[in-house]
């Protein structure tokens, strides 16, 4: 490689980077806007038109306010922990193919990376409640290290039937196996792995790291200022990871009639946004033991079953 | 490319690093994580030869570590968890109730 | 039929694992109906194979390789050839009937789920012992059924007596099992093969006869069959497994899982005949317990116990006729007995269950309330037992076995042996059935049995007529279909000439008419004879319990208390000075009774200051000085051994590692 | 290049690894070890063992260090006393661990055949899948029944008040 290409390389990370970031920054403000309609209300309009540029004055906002460390936190971890969440999510993308043409890079093993910087996020989560040093968010830490551990494993393990169908790890492969997508052969996968999924990212009904009535704000009580963005930013970047993973995963990616496959992909992505700020306005939280015990006495049980019955079907289909 | 000696003495290094822990410190969770630390030299050992001999057996000598080592933390976090809540302490110094008192029975 | 075999242990065990997994959902009624099933079916299995090939050339059916060590793969196989398939027709058989019959008479316990586990756990463990084809497998099933054994007998885990009842069960039979896997490992060590069939030739082959190897062997391997038979010496946990319900003890302690021994001597009988010392030991430890049992069931006043002493001693004549290479026979007599004891015990359990669990045969006699069924069928079980004459199938096989016994070494002796054994038998057995079903109490018979019940009362009873008949007595004209049947697998017994023959059979005759009318008698003198010194020395099973409570539990806990009061100067004194001090003080007044009416009064008083001086300075000065510094030096060693044991765990870890890397230095070096 | 990471991420294992001999705070061990681990995953993946990797992550950081995270918080401890390590009762400690470092370099460079570079061959997923369920299904079947018992031990352990 020479200078060029490593000069070409790095400016189109930048770019992806700062297009994520944007992304999110609007996904914020559609949030606000969305959740705004369901509710009969009109939600942020005045900077810009229709409020467009809301994102932007947050962004001032938050950068513009003082990066406070509480006198009684664990410095160095406090520090660190707000920028694991975005960094986890952002690494993600990489493997992640928007189409047939535009992706950053083919890994053979794209799945199990995904999965395992997903599982990397938690200590983010873990790290910012803990050194806090104070009562909630230790409690938020403890209950998303718990919810994590419970949501991981079905959520691998929905994956696996995917795997078995397309018989790849590589996102590439998986999209390309599916002439069908794969909600149609994986109905309870697609389910199992949607609803990890929102666990996954601490959305409703399944925020219980950051309870608002019952922690303060959970982990990131004692964070303000550009930390506080960072926890933001890493949540809704997270959300587009799932949606992104999930149109991949079970939804054929970027397969459609007639329009281009981008716009097939954004489409998709969009529409499973929109379905997860919907869950928002609709569904109540979950209590914490239902929490747990839906993880493990019901999506894990269903994982299994899916996993055995794929398997089962996919021998009984090969040897005929 | 490197040579198989050097991920061995990288292994080695971490075994060694991990027995210090273990034998130095003297706090239950710290002589937990030289254990970890200990297993994972034995882990880059197992995927360095399997990979020099370009066969697959490393690897699921590996994952067998995995399971074993999952195991071992979960019972061995819950006994120092039991060990913390009965005596208040993680130290190892004071949990030596299992030693025969040598001045009980010499009265 | 041979790929269908494994559904022989199969499906009881299917059952068990059904009721083990899913019992929680089952109501009790269906707990019953899944074990009954599951017996059912291994017995249905059982009868297909009759049916078909299996009764000319032996099944064969291998599942998969169980272990592979090496070059050693023990497969998961069965056998079925004709000796494996009377026993699995026996357990088979008898296991159902049990099974129909547990489900009136458990009907109001309460631990149903956990009560049918293992009775269908057992049967699939003594038909996997049954149909092994190589001894690892075999000594799973063994182990198994001493499992279920032992939790069946503490069954009332809750009173103290049953689950002390069952641990001694338990541990008795865990010597015999030890010397079992000991044989098994000496036999696996000289040929490296556990195989049955491959085994036996390799030792008749390889071994000449009477080789110490071979010796050794069987006599492990008889170790093992004596403890799981209840045979002297390790005869004293059958009587207390009484305590377990009456189902079990029928199934278990009288009809199949006592007779695994005899099995087991058996099919390993090309081994024993290799060792003809062993063989002779087998008759002679048969014979001591022929009489053994019958006497001391005389004297029971537990009406189960009477019952289990008469298994040890049938089981007795099952060992001597192993002992005499009258292997057909021994199995023989296996069979009947199976059929007759199992009859005893489940007519005895309606009884008492009747009764209101009153075991004593007096006062049962006394309260007199009993199903006339069970009454017949007791009858006709302890007629067949005691071998009335020519109607029984016990006299068939009893006879046998005592005309056989002449012909080997030593026979006349064993032969007395087993023919007082047969007159005891008649004896207790009678007694028995008068006291409780004649006794004074007043007779109602409006008790009646449920179908469930009387129906196995009922083809038992039948069994332990008619089972007699397929092999009549050497030298009748008759069939001989059963000794002609195995004659390829047992070697054929020997029998002496036929007037000595006929004899002998006159006498065997005679004998049960004898004990009848001597229980007649002895009913009558019940009071008196019952509180002899003897009777009390029998009725404790010869003393056998005193006896290992005094040899094996005493020393060991006095061993412990001695080790308990440890290093200190206590502990010193109980093991040294006490005994010193006894045994001076004996000297020493020894001295002063010899001497001191003598006319040397003046060495007298020397001798005893003597003595005094041995009492008093040795004791306390040199005898002080020796304990002290021995508890010194023992003080010192334990200091310098303890501090191995500071219960530091950073220590333990650098001792560990410092160890490894000892090694590692030594294997670079 | 890849000379150049696989030696930097080694450095970055082996400190983080020697770090945890002399930090303080338990979690802040823990955090040492989890650096250690991911540098470590590098390795795996640069070795050719990408599916060891991704699991080193996955359940080593992601499952087993958050529960070691998740104990130490509900234990809440507070800072350790710093004990000096060169402590008159470590120096046998210290010396065992100089000694056994020495027999090991030695026996790593005395062997010349272990000092060949050759390529490296990335070992797929799919064949660590069919040597798992092949030839090693015995130690697969014997792993479950390790996790099962691991499992009821967890569960009778933290059973609290019944016992």
């Amino acid at each position: 490689m020479n200078v060029a290409q490593w000069l070409l390389t790095l400016a189109s990370l930048g770019l992806v980077l700062l297009g994520l970031v944007l992304v999110a920054a609007f996904m914020i403000y559609g949030e606000r806007r969305i959740l705004a309609l369901l509710q009969d209300r009109l939600g942020p309009n005045r900077a810009g038109p229709f409020g467009l540029l809301q994102p932007v004055a947050d962004i001032l906002k938050l950068i513009s306010k003082e990066n406070f460390v509480p006198p009684f936190a664990d410095r160095m971890v406090y520090t660190i922990a707000p920028v694991i969440v975005p960094l986890t999510v952002l690494l993600s993308f990489a493997v992640v193919p928007v189409s047939e043409d535009w992706w950053l890079a083919d890994l053979n093993i794209a799945l199990l990376y995904v999965l395992a910087l997903s599982s990397l996020r938690v200590y983010g989560l873990i790290l910012g409640g803990w050194s806090s040093n104070s009562k909630y968010p230790l409690l938020g830490g403890l209950r998303s290290a718990a919810q994590m551990i419970s949501y991981e494993l079905p959520m691998g393990l929905a994956l696996v039937g995917v795997v078995m169908l397309s018989g790849s790890f590589s996102l590439k492969e998986i999209v390309a196996a599916q002439t069908l997508p794969f909600i149609v052969l994986q109905p309870l996968g697609f389910i199992i792995f949607l609803v990890c999924g929102i666990a996954e990212t601490n959305r409703l009904p399944f925020d219980l790291p950051e309870a608002e009535n019952e922690l303060a704000a959970g982990y990131n009580t004692e964070y303000g200022g550009i930390q506080f963005a960072f926890f933001y930013l890493g949540e809704y970047l997270g959300i587009l990871l799932i949606a992104a993973l999930v149109t991949l995963l079970f939804l054929g990616g970027w397969h459609g009639p007639w329009l281009p496959g981008v716009v097939w992909f954004a489409l998709k992505t969009l529409a499973l946004i929109f379905l997860f700020f919907w869950l928002r306005t609709s569904l109540p939280r979950l209590r914490y033991d239902q929490l747990m015990d839906f993880g493990w006495k019901v999506m894990l049980p269903a994982a299994l079953l899916n996993l055995l019955m794929t398997a089962g079907l996919g021998l009984f289909w090969m040897e005929n | 490319m490197i040579p198989l000696s050097h991920s061995l003495i990288i292994a080695a290094l971490l075994f060694v690093l991990g027995l210090a822990v273990v034998l130095l410190r003297r706090e239950l969770l710290f002589i937990l994580i030289g254990l970890e630390v200990m297993l994972n030299g034995v882990a880059l050992t197992a995927i360095a030869a399997g990979q020099y001999w370009g066969n697959a057996d490393g690897q699921v000598l590996v994952i067998m570590l995995l399971t074993v080592t999952a195991a071992e933390v979960v019972v061995a976090l819950i006994l120092v968890w039991l060990a913390f809540d009965h005596y208040k302490a993680v130290r190892v110094e004071t949990l030596t109730h299992l030693r025969d008192d040598t001045d009980r029975s010499t009265s | 039929m041979s790929q269908w075999l494994w559904l022989i242990p199969g499906t009881p065990l299917l059952g068990s694992l059904i009721i083990l997994f899913l019992g929680s959902l089952l109501r009790r009624k269906h707990l019953a109906m899944v074990a009954c099933c599951a017996s059912a079916a291994a017995f249905l299995v059982v009868v297909l194979a009759w049916l078909t090939e299996a009764t000319s050339q032996p099944l064969q059916q291998t599942l998969y390789t169980w272990v592979a060590v090496g070059e050693w793969r023990p497969m998961f196989g069965f056998t079925l050839d004709r000796l494996a398939l009377v026993m699995v027709s026996i357990v088979s058989s008898v296991g159902l009937l049990v099974h129909l019959y547990s489900v009136p008479f458990m009907a109001e316990e309460a631990d149903q789920r956990r009560y049918y586990f293992f009775l269908n756990l057992f049967l699939a463990g003594m038909l996997l012992l049954v149909l092994a084809d190589n001894l690892l497998l075999l000594y799973l099933g063994w182990e198994l059924v001493g499992l279920c054994s032992y939790a069946l007998i503490g069954f009332w885990y809750r009173d103290p007596p049953c689950s002390n009842a069952g641990r001694k069960a338990f541990i008795v039979t865990r010597i015999g099992d030890t010397a079992l896997a000991l044989g098994i490992f000496l036999l696996f060590s000289q040929f490296h093969e556990l195989s049955l069939s491959a085994l036996l030739t390799n030792a008749t082959t390889q071994w000449e006869k009477g080789s110490t190897l071979a010796t050794l062997a069987t006599l492990l391997i008889l170790g093992g069959a004596v403890g799981k038979s209840a045979q002297l010496p390790l005869q004293v946990w059958l009587p207390d497994a009484m305590l377990g319900p009456s189902p079990v003890s029928a199934l278990i302690h009288a009809a199949t899982m006592v007779t695994a021994g005899v099995y087991l001597i058996a099919r390993t009988h090309p081994l024993f005949e290799l060792a003809p010392h062993t063989q002779w030991l087998v008759a002679a430890i048969g014979a001591l317990t022929i009489v053994y049992g019958a006497s001391a069931a005389v004297a029971q006043s537990d009406f189960k116990k009477v019952l289990a002493y008469s298994t040890i001693s049938q089981i007795g004549y099952m060992f001597l006729a192993l002992g005499c290479g009258a292997y057909a026979i021994a199995l023989f007599h296996l069979t009947t007995h199976a059929f007759f004891k199992a009859l005893l015990f489940l007519s005895a359990g309606a009884v008492i269950r009747a009764s209101g669990d009153e075991h004593d045969i007096n006062s049962l006699g006394k309260i007199g309330n009993h199903p006339s069924i069970a009454r017949w069928t007791f009858l006709i079980g302890a007629a067949s037992l005691a071998g009335v004459p020519f109607i029984t199938a016990g006299f068939y096989s009893k006879d046998a076995i005592l005309v056989t016994a002449w012909s080997a070494p030593t026979g006349p002796l064993l032969w007395i042996f087993a023919a007082f054994g047969a007159l005891l038998t008649a004896i207790y057995i009678f007694r028995v059935y008068f006291l409780v079903f004649h006794g004074s109490g007043p007779r109602t018979s409006t008790i009646s049995l449920p179908y469930f019940m009387s129906l196995p009362l009922l083809i038992l009873a039948l069994l332990s007529i008619v089972s007699g008949f397929i092999e009549l007595p050497e030298g009748w004209p008759g069939p001989h279909l059963w000794s002609l049947w195995l004659a390829d697998e047992l070697a054929v017994a020997t029998f002496p000439p036929l007037t000595i023959t006929y004899t002998l059979q006159f006498i065997t005759a005679l004998l049960p008419l004898a004990g009848f009318s001597l229980a007649l008698w002895l009913i009558q003198r019940e009071q008196a004879y019952q509180s002899l010194p003897l009777a009390n020395f029998l009725r404790s099973g010869w003393g056998f319990d005193a006896f290992y409570y005094a040899m094996l539990v005493r020393p060991y806990l006095a061993l412990a208390r001695i080790l308990q009061a440890g290093e200190s100067k206590e502990g010193i004194t109980y093991i040294v000075v006490r005994p010193y001090r006894a045994l001076a003080r004996g000297v020493s007044d020894a001295v002063e009774t010899l001497l001191i009416e003598g006319a040397l009064t003046r060495i007298t008083r020397g001798f005893l200051a003597f003595a005094t001086f041995c009492r008093k300075g040795v004791e306390y000065k040199m005898l002080e000085a020796g304990i002290t510094s021995l508890v010194a030096a023992l003080r010192f060693s334990y200091t310098i051994l303890s501090t191995t044991q500071n219960g530091f765990l950073s220590r333990y870890a650098l001792v560990i590692s410092t160890g490894a890397v000892f090694f590692l230095g030594y294997w670079l070096w | 290049m890849y000379e150049f990471i696989f030696y930097l991420s080694s450095a970055i294992a082996v400190v983080a690894a020697g770090a945890i001999l002399v930090v303080r705070h338990p979690v802040h061990a823990a955090l040492y070890l989890i650096v250690s681990l991911l540098a470590l995953a590098l390795l795996f993946f640069l070795l050719g063992a990408p599916l060891l990797a991704a699991l080193q992550v996955m359940l080593y950081a992601g499952a087993i260090m958050v529960l070691f995270l998740f104990m130490m918080m509900v234990m809440n401890l507070r800072t350790e006393r710093n004990l000096p390590l060169l402590l008159p009762g470590n120096w046998g400690g210290i010396s065992l661990l100089a000694l056994l470092l020495w027999l090991v370099l030695l026996l790593l460079l005395s062997r010349s055949s272990l000092d060949e570079a050759g390529s490296i061959t990335v070992i797929e997923p799919k064949e660590v899948g069919s040597a798992l369920f092949g030839p090693y299904l015995v130690v697969v079947e014997a792993a479950a029944i390790l996790l099962l018992a691991a499992l009821v031990a967890a569960l009778y352990l933290s059973r609290k008040g019944k016992r």
